[in-house]
């Protein structure tokens, strides 16, 4: 039965958010710090996982499923204190309207929705992170996790379309620093070339930092690396063509396709499993995925993978 | 002194209007009317019977439904087939509706603001709502409900009011139901106090004096007020029937314009509209309207002169309200009936259309802006093989010139600017449309 | 109907059709009374006030009532008042009671299915539950067969093995004898009382004039049964599809039935009765006071379907095609079972008569 | 809202000026439409404003069919900062371009003698075949849920979001009675674009595509649909269905 309590906490009734600061990490992409202050939708409880995604958005406009570059503090009943983040690449009509957003605006959001890394998998193993362009943000809260994770080891790998599209420098200067995790970074686009001078600016620091950018597609740095097949588990964010090679190289090492993990996009208007938009093959990528392993997706129509 | 507007605003389609006055004498008066044309005529050779209606329905924006039914009557005429007398009371109620509607954009949207915004330096519609007046009087609710009122009948009837859709040769795909017909009725009585006070708004109007050449032309029936058919009568008396039109009248290209002048062959400036109708035949108005029309056509009893009938084209504006009257009340009265015939449920709409025939069939309606001429040839598979379309504004282009340049005569001293608006208000008064004009 | 244990027997009483009509008009009282109006396959599902507007006898409609009244056309789920600043949503439930009249297996599948879609999982659709609640469903086996139906294929008909999800279950089960009714008959239809609901609904209406069915109308309903079965014309390999579809995606079956007759006009999804896919978008008034969020049906054949940034997976028609011919016959994991439950609309109301199973077929061959 | 009204313009090319009148006089958001906006130019509507801008919005009507028009139209689109395509004549070429299927020289000269030679008129051509467009406001006349769309978008600075579908999916979701499928009409509903509601067939009439052919169109599926009815001759089928409001783009579709 439909109490008045249940109504209220409608799926479809957003909850509010501040937005308590911002931060351009490449062009046409935009960090936002967001923190929630009152709202109807069913959450209280709900523990966020690396991995999962909020449907981000403003009334009159839409949403947009977005995936968290920074997770709330976990204590989910004390809503001041659960600042979160969202990294957004400015693609169309909802993410082109918060663009224009700035400190202290509200948005919207409704989540936080589907099932995120298995991250639990990853215990005693070598964790391999494989990244393309925006596709490092949903994975950005893993890695700051992995120290707690118990893993054998953590690698992440890296690609962008030019330097100066890398997001997270400063994160990736950190971490490469801390130790936890090795890095390694490719451009498709090299520096020296004709680009050099847009969008190189402010890289020195970072560079030396980072050590070197290598150019090439990021197969490059997944070749030469040595695998042991079995104790190996992969997460694989970004575009699905990045997905797919480096999924097959990965193959090609030896990894069975249930050890390897990839992040679907689709379209989506619910997140909630009804409006059907996201569907792969019989799955629901808002709430059977986003993350996948290669095993379950392997042979389904209309995937690149 | 060079007088020019190149592109007049509040008048539908594109036109201009141009003339010299050197050592106080007027030269090269021109309207020109530039409006690209579509070449309808060409553009409907080869296409199929029952295609026409939709096509020629694109020539106006304001006026879609008389084109509709023009051509749809004289493609009707043209294979030989009868539409059921229910078909004809509904072609009414479309042809009425939209009348009143278009007369309703013309005398609010495009001429008050002439009237209401001089001297104030405010001239569109949206400036003159703002006036302090105008909004006291809530001009922008009456307009709308009086709107949304006829757009509702003709909404009803056709399907949509701009472009309708089941109106189609043959007659209706689909006719309202009883209880739909019955939501029109009290709509039309919850708008007719402020289609009234807009009647009269606009029938106080002080406007300009002036006296045309011209003769009036209109259709006219015995037992109404002609609209979709009737005889051709003139200010001298009948001319002929509507077969007779391209005998009656011809057509002349004018090397500057893209429009071309209509008149009687016989030579003269002809007007045609609601001024020529409520001159022709105002003892067919509906009660509320006589009066009115009466006062417009013979004058106001204490100053009658001998110059009987009204001769002012500005007057074209008062007549216009008069007609809102006129059919206003018959929109009642033609629904009143639709809906005691449609309580037996819906009455039955057409299936399928009447099959091709060859044939020749012309038909002449009153449009809002006067008289309009569709005809056609079809052949055996029901194809167009000729086309031929005259418009109001083509029948009164010739008497527009002709009384602009006794306007800016009979005003030479006047100061440029004052000139210029005051030829502008005399075209805006004959509610020319020029995208049909060219078509 | 073997098999059926005695508790079960004590909610079945065999009513002539005159009680029923009178029976269905006092439960007007209580419910808006919807049924098939306009008989054939293109009845359509109508609020009505007297039991004579219906034709039982109708074989099909294009809508399917479940989801034409339970998963509305077009539906307003949010609304925010810009100057208050303030989200609503509701009510729930929208509108009055209803009561589906008349509803065929193969459609009371497809709403045991939609409940699936909307109530399972982690999140109910508080419009769907909301309106599924207050929904009186009358069930009503089949008593023909169109040529286009396939049910017996999924085991959704033709007539209803469901236990529950709905409330009365009617079979017409022969006439009366001498009494007057529809075209000089008055039919007797056994009605079975599924759900609580519906045995607390016939404890307050006395089912006096009914009969308790004997034996032999057990057997006759069991000899119909058999006798429709036989009457079904289209066949398909129910259990081999699944593994023929899945390993042949590029087949030119499915090319070549998208490119030379599938308009990609989505009729086929939005006459299915399991198609559940909406688009939800945000509409504003000019006067920018209030926004509403607004769910409407949305299909799969669409081309903006699957468009994303950077890409469109399903840009190629018989991809679009692909996807729905897989989805009612293929992808079981996703809620257990088929998503066809075999009503045959899809075929029906094609323009150019696209045949999923023929697709199948041809696929399997 | 309170802060500076957004300044549009609406422009008429070669048309029959429903667009404009849509939107001055028919839509049922009037009132609301001029609060909202500054019509900064709008011929139809004012005989004051200038075409210079700059504009929020532009609203552009009709086909190009003369020279001077490509001129004017580029100045329109560097002088606005959103710039939309209003009905079709401006989006398909809708009826201006059935110029398109004859001759030239046979078209004009059945309606023009001595003034042929003054003509300047062209091939017609839809806007965007000149300037970018930011979007389509379908129809002839022009839906209003697109219409109100592309009038709060802009007052909101968003993206609008208009109908890409078909008119089956409006017709299914009315449950009309399916003319074609039921009544063997020639309905062009299955490829052409929505936005009107599903207005014919709710009429039963058939659809006759005066919203365009949406992107996905499958003509000569649909072609074939039409042969099987078999009332059509092939010139038919060609003429009334695929060139009333099409006649510009006659190419097939995904
Ligand atoms: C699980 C998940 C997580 C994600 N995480 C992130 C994230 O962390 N950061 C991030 O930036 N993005 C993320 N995305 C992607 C993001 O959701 C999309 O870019 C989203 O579409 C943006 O919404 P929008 O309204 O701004 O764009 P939209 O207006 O939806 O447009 C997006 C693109 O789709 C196309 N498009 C949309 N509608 C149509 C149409 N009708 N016809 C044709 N083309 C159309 C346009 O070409 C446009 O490029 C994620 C997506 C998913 C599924
Ligand atoms: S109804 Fe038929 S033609 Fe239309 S999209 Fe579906 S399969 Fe294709
Ligand atoms: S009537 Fe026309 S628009 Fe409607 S579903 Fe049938 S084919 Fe499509
Ligand atoms: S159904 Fe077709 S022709 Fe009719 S209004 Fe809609 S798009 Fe235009």
């Amino acid at each position: 039965m439909i109490t008045r309590e249940t109504a209220k906490k409608s799926l479809h009734v957003p909850v509010r958010a501040v937005i308590k600061g911002v931060k351009d990490e490449a062009p046409g992409v935009r960090t936002l710090l967001l923190e929630p202050v009152e709202g109807q939708f069913p959450r209280a409880g709900r523990v966020s996982r690396p991995g999962q995604f909020n449907m981000l958005g403003y009334p009159g406009v839409g949403e947009a499923p977005i995936s968290y570059s920074m997770l709330p503090p976990g204590k989910t009943d004390a809503k001041a204190e659960e600042l979160f983040g969202h990294t957004i690449r400015r693609a169309g009509r909802v993410t082109g309207y918060l663009e224009k957003f700035k400190e202290e605006d509200e948005i919207f959001f409704r989540g936080p929705f589907g099932r995120g890394w298995p991250v639990e998998e990853a215990r005693g193993k070598h964790l391999l992170l494989i990244t393309g362009g925006l596709g490092l943000a949903p994975l950005k809260p893993v890695i700051e996790m992995a120290p707690s994770l118990g893993l054998a080891g953590a690698t992440l790998l890296h690609g962008a379309r030019t330097a100066g599209d890398i997001i997270f420098k400063a994160e990736l200067a950190r971490w490469k620093t801390g130790g936890a995790v090795e890095i390694g970074l490719t451009v498709d686009n090299p520096p020296g070339n004709f680009f050099k001078k847009r969008q190189d600016r402010g890289l020195e620091g970072f560079e030396k930092a980072i050590g070197e950018i290598r150019t090439g597609l990021i197969t490059e740095l997944i070749r030469p690396l040595q695998i042991d097949p079995a104790k190996t588990v992969a997460f694989i964010c970004g575009p699905e063509i990045m997905m797919r090679f480096a999924s097959r190289d990965l193959m090609m090492k030896g990894m069975g396709g249930a050890g390897i993990y990839v992040s679907m996009e689709r379209r989506m208007r619910c997140g909630t499993g009804h409006c059907g938009h996201c569907q792969i093959g019989p799955w629901f990528t808002c709430k059977d995925g986003p993350v996948f392993s290669c095993a379950q997706l392997r042979g389904l129509p209309d995937v690149i993978i | 002194m060079r007088i020019r507007t190149e592109y007049l605003g509040r008048v539908e389609g594109e036109a201009g209007v141009s003339f010299k006055i050197e050592g106080g004498r007027l030269k090269d008066l021109r309207i020109n009317i530039w409006e690209p044309p579509r070449f309808f005529e060409g553009m409907l050779v080869g296409r199929r019977y029952d295609e026409v209606p939709d096509i020629v329905a694109r020539i106006c924006g304001i006026c879609p439904v008389s084109h509709m039914l023009t051509s749809i009557r004289a493609i009707e005429k043209a294979i030989g087939f009868e539409p059921a007398p229910e078909t004809l009371a509904a072609r009414k109620l479309m042809a009425y509706s939209q009348i009143a509607s278009s007369h309703l954009v013309h005398l609010v949207m495009l001429a008050l603001p002439d009237y209401e915004g001089q001297g104030k330096g405010e001239n569109s519609l949206m400036e003159v709502l703002r006036l302090p007046d105008m909004e006291k009087s809530g001009l922008l609710k009456k307009f709308t409900s009086v709107k949304e009122a006829l757009n509702g009948i003709t909404r009803a009837f056709g399907g949509r009011a701009l472009h309708p859709v089941s109106m189609v040769v043959g007659g209706f795909t689909s006719l309202p139901g009883e209880t739909e017909t019955r939501l029109l009725i009290s709509a039309l009585g919850a708008a007719e106090r402020d289609m009234e006070d807009i009647a009269e708004m606009m029938s106080e109007l002080k406007l300009p004096q002036f006296e045309s050449a011209s003769v009036p032309v209109s259709l006219s029936e015995d037992g109404g007020y002609a609209v979709n058919s009737g005889l051709i009568v003139s200010g001298a008396g009948l001319e002929g029937q509507e077969d007779d039109y391209e005998r009656l009248f011809e057509e002349k290209e004018a090397l500057y314009s893209n429009a071309k002048k209509t008149s009687l062959k016989r030579g003269g400036q002809i007007m045609t509209g609601a001024l020529a109708r409520v001159s022709l035949q105002h003892r067919w108005l509906a009660p509320k309207a006589r009066k009115p029309a009466f006062l417009l056509v013979e004058g106001p009893p204490s100053q009658k002169n001998k110059n009987k009938k009204n001769k002012n084209p500005f007057h074209n504006i008062t007549a216009q309200a008069v007609e809102l009257l006129h059919f206003w009340q018959e929109c009642k009265e033609l629904l009143e009936a639709a809906a005691a015939s449609l309580n037996q449920g819906r009455q039955k709409p057409l299936r399928g259309i009447p099959p091709a025939r060859e044939g020749k069939g012309s038909a002449l309606t009153e449009a809002p802006r006067g008289l309009l001429y569709h005809s056609y040839e079809v052949d055996r598979t029901g194809t167009v093989r000729r086309a031929n379309i005259v418009t109001p504004t083509a029948h009164n282009y010739l008497a527009m010139e002709q009384d602009l340049s006794g306007l800016v005569e009979a005003n030479i001293g006047m100061p440029e600017e004052r000139l210029k608006g005051l030829a502008e208000m005399l075209i805006r008064a004959y509610d020319p449309c020029f995208s049909c004009s060219v078509h | 109907m073997t098999g059926v244990n005695a508790s079960q027997r004590n909610y079945r009483v065999i009513l002539p059709e005159n009680a029923l009509a009178r029976w269905l008009e006092w439960l007007g009282g209580f419910y808006t009374l919807t049924g098939p109006v306009g008989g054939g396959v293109a009845a359509r599902f109508t609020e009505i006030s007297k039991f004579e507007q219906m034709d039982l006898d109708y074989q099909s409609t294009m809508l399917p009532p479940g989801k034409k009244y339970l998963f509305e056309p077009v539906e307003e789920v949010l609304s925010f008042d810009v100057s208050e600043g303030v989200f609503s949503s509701g009510p729930y439930p929208p509108g009055r009671k209803r009561a589906l009249i008349g509803v065929h297996p193969c459609d009371v599948n497809a709403i045991l299915y939609l409940d699936m879609v909307f109530l399972s999982g982690p999140y109910a659709d508080p419009f769907y539950r909301a309106r599924r609640e207050n929904t009186f469903i009358i069930a009503l086996n089949c008593k023909s067969v169109t040529g286009l139906c396939f049910c017996h294929l999924v085991g959704a008909g033709p007539y209803l093995k469901a236990v529950s999800g709905y409330d009365i279950l009617l079979t017409e089960i022969g006439e009366e004898e001498g009494a007057e009714r529809r075209g000089g008959k008055n039919r007797k239809f056994m009605v079975e009382l599924v759900s609580e609901k519906a045995r607390e609904l016939c404890d307050v209406f006395p089912f006096s004039m009914g009969e308790q069915p004997e034996e032999k109308d057990f057997e006759k309903m069991s000899r119909m049964e058999a006798a429709l079965l036989k009457s079904f014309r289209k066949n398909l390999d129910m259990e081999g599809v699944q593994s023929a579809l899945l390993s042949r995606p590029d087949h030119h079956a499915l090319k070549e039935t998208a490119d030379s007759r599938c308009l990609s006009c989505s009729n086929c999804v939005m006459v299915c009765p399991t198609c559940f896919c909406h688009d939800v978008m945000d509409k504003t008034d000019v006067s920018l006071s209030r926004s509403r969020r607004v769910r409407r049906w949305d299909a799969c054949q669409d081309i903006s379907f699957a468009q994303v940034h950077g890409g469109n997976f399903r840009a190629q028609r018989h991809a679009r095609l692909r996807q729905f011919v897989y989805h009612k016959l293929d992808y079981e994991e996703q809620f257990g079972r088929k998503g066809t439950v075999g009503c045959g609309r899809c075929i029906r109301w094609c323009p150019t008569g696209i045949d999923l199973t023929e697709i199948a077929r041809a696929m399997m061959e | 809202m309170g802060a500076r009204r957004p300044r549009a313009g609406f422009f008429k090319f070669t048309c029959c000026s429903g667009c404009g009148f849509e939107l001055a006089y028919f839509q049922r958001c009037l009132e609301e439409t001029l609060a909202a906006f500054d019509f900064a130019f709008f011929r139809l509507a004012s005989s004051s404003g200038t075409p210079e801008g700059p504009f929020d919005l532009s609203l552009v009507e009709g086909a190009v069919t003369e020279p001077f028009q490509i001129i004017e139209l580029k100045k329109i689109r560097q002088r606005s900062k959103v710039l939309y395509a209003i009905g079709s004549c401006a989006i398909t070429g809708g009826i201006p371009a059935i110029k398109a299927l004859a001759p030239e020289a046979q078209v004009e000269g059945a309606a023009y003698k001595e003034r042929l030679y003054g003509l300047a008129s062209t091939r017609p051509h839809v806007i965007n075949d000149y300037v970018q467009v930011d979007g389509f406001i379908r129809g002839c006349p022009p839906g209003e849920r697109d219409l109100f769309e592309a009038l709060s978008s802009a007052l909101m600075g968003k993206d609008p979001e208009f109908t890409e579908y078909s008119v089956c999916m409006e017709c299914k979701m009315a449950d009309n009675k399916c003319v074609l499928v039921e009544e063997g009409l020639p309905c062009m509903g299955p490829v052409t674009n929505a936005g009107c509601g599903a207005l014919c067939p709710a009429h039963h009439r058939a659809c006759y595509g005066c919203f365009g052919l949406m992107g996905q169109a499958n003509i000569h599926a649909l072609k074939g649909r039409f042969r099987e009815l078999g009332h059509f001759s092939e010139e038919d089928i060609e003429n009334r269905f695929f060139t009333l409001f099409g006649a510009l783009g006659k190419t097939e579709r995904k």
